[in-house]
């Protein structure tokens, strides 16, 4: 009984995977479209940013001549709202309204979380454009979870050795309490105070307050010798014109995560010259690559590419060469994977290499704010890896 | 007058200030099962104040309030209706989309709260409906049991106020101008129920209509600014010079 | 008009009843959180429709609800149905009993900011403390048991448990509503002095109906935390308390029924507007759509979507009946 | 905290209250004396940062610029927002359920923040003080104050003292504040509640967008700003209690202390503390600070 059964089971098997086999002949040059479903913000907050990484993805796809892997490409959209309470449904209506073949998002961390504990429920192959929760190459890391920007630690850890070398020794530290803020200025902390300094007080204001005036007046009495931050958006803008105002910046030298001067520096006007940021892009690193990819968006799209929309080309790029390992079946996962961690991946911010957790391995820059740009001043930390805590893979 | 124990509610020397203006200054006044006792006075005379702190809907200042010989002074309003105090406002205060049998069935429902009971129908509780019914029926609302209360005419509304009121088996009433807006029909119909009420009940009638309040009431009390001027029954207050001057006079 | 009110109910449940043989598994899955939201609806009903209280803080409970589940879940194997669901519904109670006790010493308005003031502490609590994972949230890592019965990782099982809690609490409120204490909550809502004055203390009345909603909520929000096994701070956030507030409006106040079809129309206009296969580019600009539709309901329904067949009805038999239903709309809060 | 530093952060505390009443005081109006609860406040500021910069080049190359003009444009504009609001959306509402008006305002926001994505788009942007407020004074030797924030205060002082000029001294404050009480009986009075209302709705939204307008250099313009000044403005106008200036005035200094204090001292607790204060002041007060009549 037993084995008529099995043996049932495995013929069905077989007869089903030659039928698979022969339809795949038969559609060698057509094969069905790859369904890409991209939840993105694209009301409120972080629109434009949600915006920016879905032009660099389909900028990428674009070059490729509308392939990857031999297939076409299908975009399936979900305004994510940057809402986590309504994330799961959101990634849920892509895998399963939508039945997409791989999910790209999104800004918000904790919409990130929500995707990757679905995509590591279903096994769905997952891009990260952009959230930088540390967890999510972290304890949530799986085989089929990608991140093509960055953890909330790199650029923290990449300023603290900066600050440290430039001999402050006295650094407080202003952020949102939330957990990208957090996780920065804890990647901060471990590298500066390893450099030698210490961190004597760690200001925190509630998110999305934007009142600093409280919290500058504290730095003003601390006297430190330097500032570290981590803001974006909207309240980048205030905080970086208020610590101008109240004279700060004269006298105290502010350093910042990247996002603190990226897309911003329009409204900062005059009161950003010469901030320092880290980041894993910059305007003008000037190398062939990069130049060709921002004529190509320029071109395109009639907008400057920001470090959001080399996010979105390179989530394209790794999902290319994932899907040319796989001539275009993405549901072989373990090689689709496995091409995606021997990859380096050609990206404008310079050519990077996956973690074991999946995070980019990738030069952290250095920039200085000048003529309305982050300009390169110079490598901060060298091919920097997150170190994966609570990872298992 | 009569027997002590007839004295149904007393209230005391109450007093009521709202900052540095005085609304009632020691009003005392009795009512006696039997008896219907009228309060005049001009608007702003403190009638309806007197009212509410008797029924405890605002505490008086000083003063204290008893009901069937009981100190109910720091009683709520809720425990002084329930130990047999009911009242009618002087606007409508019925509730306007349940029919008029609901309204009487909800005051009634109030001397057979439990709450608990919250799988059963409030619909089949026979001791609220029962009682609803033959509060309706003495208020002369019989034909109209299932009408929507907010499509009574006026005094249809009026005479459902009186019927919500005796829905608590009150021993006594505190009513306040039911006879407001009222044509004479109605009116009469209204004062023939009060005579009716009043052998089983001490009433306390505040009210404008001066022929009505000389034809039924045993007792009157004037007053003006918040003070009793005059006190006793129809014909003393009407021959009463200071009644003449502060008040009759006027009209 | 009784029968034809209870005949649309239990088609309505009828209907929800076979979806899941009609349906997509993401229909399925659309469906579920529909009627989560329909029983959360519900609990604020309970209050708003049905007692006056209008709560700007019913996320909170919800929140709880979501939150306990996740942080009582052991880690270590899978929490029995049978004492996860009431810890977590009387957690969610235990704090209305607090809320409710204190801010019903407020009136109206006042007391919508009361109710957004202790929902936004609970907010604050989870959102600024590790406890629940902090703004990133914290994910349940197994759904609770019932024995070999249920299992609640089916999404045809947990639809299944999902619709008979809806059922369950429409009829537990059907049913209390028609109670005593139902029509003395009704009396409150339309004159509280005058249910004092009757003898009612209507205090105890309205802190058990906080309560209960409060419960009611919890358990909402238990079932949405098993249901996407991830819980946030956006759960407790005080435009949550605005959405459902915002489905009962829309659905119609004063009706049980109103919230049923508040919290589908809402999720629906959502889906409907978000749809690119309709709206195609323009489908992110979604806000525009959904809110020109919430301003043309409020312009054409007074009674909200609930009063439409009457309105219909009203129309069919000519202009007299109208002026009545004005009147009717207006009387509930008059 | 040292003495000097106390000192300037009761500077900081005062200067974020009057911000605060400036935002909130339009709200006062609509919700004190209509009694609309105006979810959409929090757009007609965004409205206003937006007009700031948006109309800021058109302006200028129409009437030769300037900060002022801007404002003054952007005042009109508004005036005629809130009017025509009022008459379309509002004015068929009065006689229904507040909840109804709760629900028209939710629509109004969502559709201000589309179109506002629509026409202006996602970016986030600064807006230029005017030059001659654009300097800083020094505080002590330990940091500098912006002139233009002392300018904000002056600007709501200024504000508060007139808005409590026409409440209480104006034959149309005294109508206003009868319609808030009683419309049936300002309507027997032969005064027209219907141009009142539309009068009252339209100076709201007037504050609301001059308040978006003035803080747009300090806070800069970014999508949802409006969002986040809502459930404050609400704060500080309960607290205040309802429809009441002065009220709202000493509520938002009250909070700009818990706030800024709150950040300093306590800053595990700094987002739960305003409504800790709000909870305990209406629980002790439950009509607020100052009941309005």
């Amino acid at each position: 009984m037993r084995t008529s059964r099995r043996t049932l089971i495995s013929t069905t098997v077989a007869t089903l995977a030659l039928s698979a086999l022969s339809t795949l002949s038969v559609q060698a040059q057509g094969l069905p479209k790859l369904k890409v479903g991209l939840m993105l913000p694209y009301t409120g907050t972080y629109a434009a940013l949600g915006n920016a990484i879905e032009n660099g993805f389909r900028l990428h796809v674009a070059e490729q001549g509308g392939k990857l892997g031999g297939r076409e490409i299908e975009y399936v959209k979900v305004d994510d709202e940057s809402d986590p309470s309504k994330a799961t449904d959101n990634v849920n209506k892509l895998i399963k309204r939508d039945n997409v073949d791989v999910l790209i998002g999104s800004v918000h961390s904790g919409v990130a979380m929500a995707m990757a504990k679905v995509a590591k429920d279903t096994g769905t192959v997952l891009i990260v454009p952009n959230a930088g929760a540390d967890a999510v190459t972290g304890p949530m890391c799986a085989p089929n979870i990608f991140r093509s920007s960055f953890s909330n630690w790199q650029p923290g850890y990449a300023m603290g050795e900066v600050v440290a070398k430039k001999g402050h020794k006295k650094v407080v530290t202003i952020t949102w309490k939330y957990a990208a803020g957090d996780e920065s200025v804890k990647g901060f902390k471990e590298s500066f105070e390893k450099g030698g300094g210490t961190v004597v007080k760690e200001l925190n204001l509630p998110f999305p307050n934007v009142e600093f005036q409280a919290l500058l007046t504290e730095i003003a009495a601390a006297k430190p010798d330097a500032v570290y931050t981590f803001f974006a958006g909207g309240g980048a803008v205030k905080f970086v014109k208020d610590y101008a105002a109240a004279g700060l910046k004269k006298t105290i030298p502010l350093y910042g995560a990247g996002f603190l001067t990226d897309g911003t520096l329009d409204a900062q006007g005059a009161d950003a010259a010469d901030l320092m940021t880290t980041l894993h892009y910059a305007d003008s690193l000037d190398t062939p690559r990069d130049n060709a990819f921002r004529l190509a968006y320029a071109k395109t799209y009639k907008l400057q590419p920001d470090v959001y929309a080399v996010q979105g080309y390179d989530a394209a790029q790794m999902l290319g060469i994932g899907m040319t390992a796989v001539k275009g079946d993405i549901s072989k996962k373990a090689e689709f994977s496995a091409a995606v961690e021997k990859a380096k991946i050609d990206s404008p911010r310079g050519t990077f290499t996956l973690s074991k957790s999946h995070n980019p391995v990738q030069d952290i820059y250095l920039r200085k704010v000048g003529e309305k740009e982050n300009k390169l001043v110079s490598i901060a930390s060298k091919a920097l890896t997150d170190p994966a805590r609570g990872c298992k893979m | 007058m009569g027997n002590p124990s007839d004295v149904l509610l007393r209230g005391s020397e109450i007093t009521r200030r709202w900052g540095g203006l005085v609304a009632l200054n020691k009003v005392s006044l009795d009512l006696q099962r039997g008896t219907v006792h009228a309060v005049i006075g001009t608007n702003g005379a403190g009638k309806s104040t007197l009212i509410n702190i008797l029924s405890g809907e605002i505490p008086p200042s000083s003063g204290a309030v008893e009901l069937l010989g009981q100190d109910v002074t720091s009683w709520s309003q809720p425990r002084r209706a329930r130990a047999g105090l009911g009242r009618s406002y002087q606007r409508n205060t019925i509730y306007p989309t349940f029919t008029v049998l609901e309204n009487c069935r909800l005051a009634a429902q109030a001397t057979v709260q439990k709450p608990w009971l919250w799988w059963t129908d409030a619909q089949q509780c026979t001791a609220s409906m029962t009682q609803a019914r033959a509060s309706a029926t003495r208020a002369g609302l019989d034909d109209l049991l299932d009408r929507e209360a907010g499509l009574l005419s006026h005094g249809q509304k009026r005479q459902l106020e009186i019927a919500m009121c005796l829905a608590t088996k009150p021993r006594v009433l505190l009513l306040d101008e039911p006879l407001a807006g009222m044509g004479a029909e109605e009116t009469e119909r209204m004062l023939a129920l009060l005579a009716e009420l009043k052998s089983s009940h001490a009433i306390l009638l505040v009210e404008h209509d001066m022929d009505a309040v000389f034809r039924i009431a045993d007792c009157i009390t004037v007053m003006v600014n918040g003070t009793v001027i005059a006190c006793g029954t129809p014909d003393y207050v009407r021959n009463s010079p200071e009644v003449r001057v502060a008040y009759l006079g006027e009209h | 008009m009784k029968t034809s009110k209870f005949l649309f109910v239990v088609a309505a449940f009828l209907l929800l009843a076979q979806w899941p043989l009609m349906a997509g598994q993401y229909g399925v899955d659309l469906v579920t959180k529909i009627m989560i939201f329909a029983i959360f609806a519900l609990s604020l009903e309970l209050l708003v429709g049905s007692t006056g209280l209008v709560c700007f803080g019913q996320a909170a409970f919800f929140g709880i609800g979501a939150y306990a589940t996740v942080l009582l879940t052991p880690q270590d194997g899978s929490p029995s149905l049978l004492w996860l669901l009431p810890a977590c519904v009387l957690l969610a109670a235990l704090y209305a009993l607090v809320v409710g006790a204190l801010s019903l010493r407020t009136k109206g308005v006042y007391f919508i900011m009361v109710t957004l003031a202790f929902a936004q502490m609970a907010y604050y609590v989870v959102h600024d403390t590790p406890l629940g994972g902090g703004t990133d949230g914290i994910y349940l890592m197994s759904k609770p048991v019932l024995g070999t019965l249920l299992d609640l990782d089916k999404p045809q099982a947990f639809y299944g448990f999902t619709l008979a809690c809806l059922v369950g609490v429409f009829g537990f409120l059907t049913l209390l509503l028609r109670s005593r204490f139902g029509r003395a909550l009704a009396g409150i809502r339309v004159n509280e002095q005058r249910m004092r004055a009757t003898g009612f203390s209507t205090y105890p009345y309205k802190l058990a109906a906080f309560v209960i909603s409060g419960g009611i909520a919890g358990l909402a929000g238990f079932l949405f935390a098993v249901k996407d096994g991830f819980v946030n701070p956006e759960l407790i956030s005080w435009h949550f308390s605005g959405e459902v507030l915002i489905m009962i409006i829309l659905g119609g106040l004063g009706h049980l029924r109103g919230a049923l079809i508040g919290a589908f129309a809402f999720a629906l206009l959502q889906e409907f507007f978000k749809s690119e296969a309709i709206f195609g580019e323009f489908a992110k600009h979604w806000h525009l759509g959904l809110g020109l539709s919430i301003i043309a309901c409020v312009a054409l329904l007074p009674r909200g979507l609930v009063g439409v067949p009457g309105q219909l009805a009203a129309r069919l038999r000519g202009r007299e009946a109208g002026s009545h239903d004005a009147a009717a709309a207006k009387a509930p809060h008059g | 905290m040292d003495f000097t530093t106390f000192l300037i952060q009761c500077l900081n505390a005062l200067q974020y209250g009057l911000l605060l009443f400036l935002v909130a005081s339009g709200l006062t109006l609509i919700f004190g004396i209509m009694g609309v609860i105006n979810l959409a406040h929090g757009s007609f500021y965004m409205i206003g940062a937006y007009m700031a910069y948006a109309l800021a080049p058109v302006v200028g190359s129409t009437f030769g610029g300037g900060f002022f003009a801007t404002l003054a444009v952007g005042l009109v504009l508004a005036v005629l927002l809130g009017y025509v609001l009022e008459w379309v959306f509002f004015s068929f509402l009065y006689e229904r359920d507040h909840l109804q008006q709760v629900l028209m305002t939710y629509g109004l926001i969502l559709v201000f923040e589309e179109l506002r994505s629509l026409m202006v788009g996602d970016d986030v942007h600064g807006v230029q003080a005017p030059d001659f407020l654009a300097g800083t004074l020094p505080l002590g030797d330990l940091m500098t104050y912006p002139i233009y924030r002392l300018f904000i205060s002056g600007v709501c002082l200024v504000l508060a003292l007139a808005m409590y000029f026409v409440f209480t001294r104006t034959r149309l404050g005294m109508m206003i504040r009868a319609g808030s009480t009683n419309r049936e009986m300002v309507q027997s009075l032969g005064i027209d509640i219907k141009f009142l209302y539309r009068v009252v709705f339209a100076a709201g939204v007037a504050i609301a967008v001059f308040a978006g307008m003035i803080a747009a250099p300090v806070s800069s313009v970014y999508p949802g700003m409006g969002n986040t000044v809502l459930i404050i403005c609400f704060v500080v106008v309960v607290i205040g209690g309802i429809g009441s200036i002065r009220g709202a005035l000493l509520a938002a200094l009250l909070i700009g202390v818990v706030d800024t204090f709150g950040k300093v001292l306590l800053p595990q607790a700094s987002g739960v503390l305003v409504y800790v204060l709000m909870a305990l002041i209406l629980l002790w007060k439950p009509d607020g600070l100052f009941k309005a009549g």
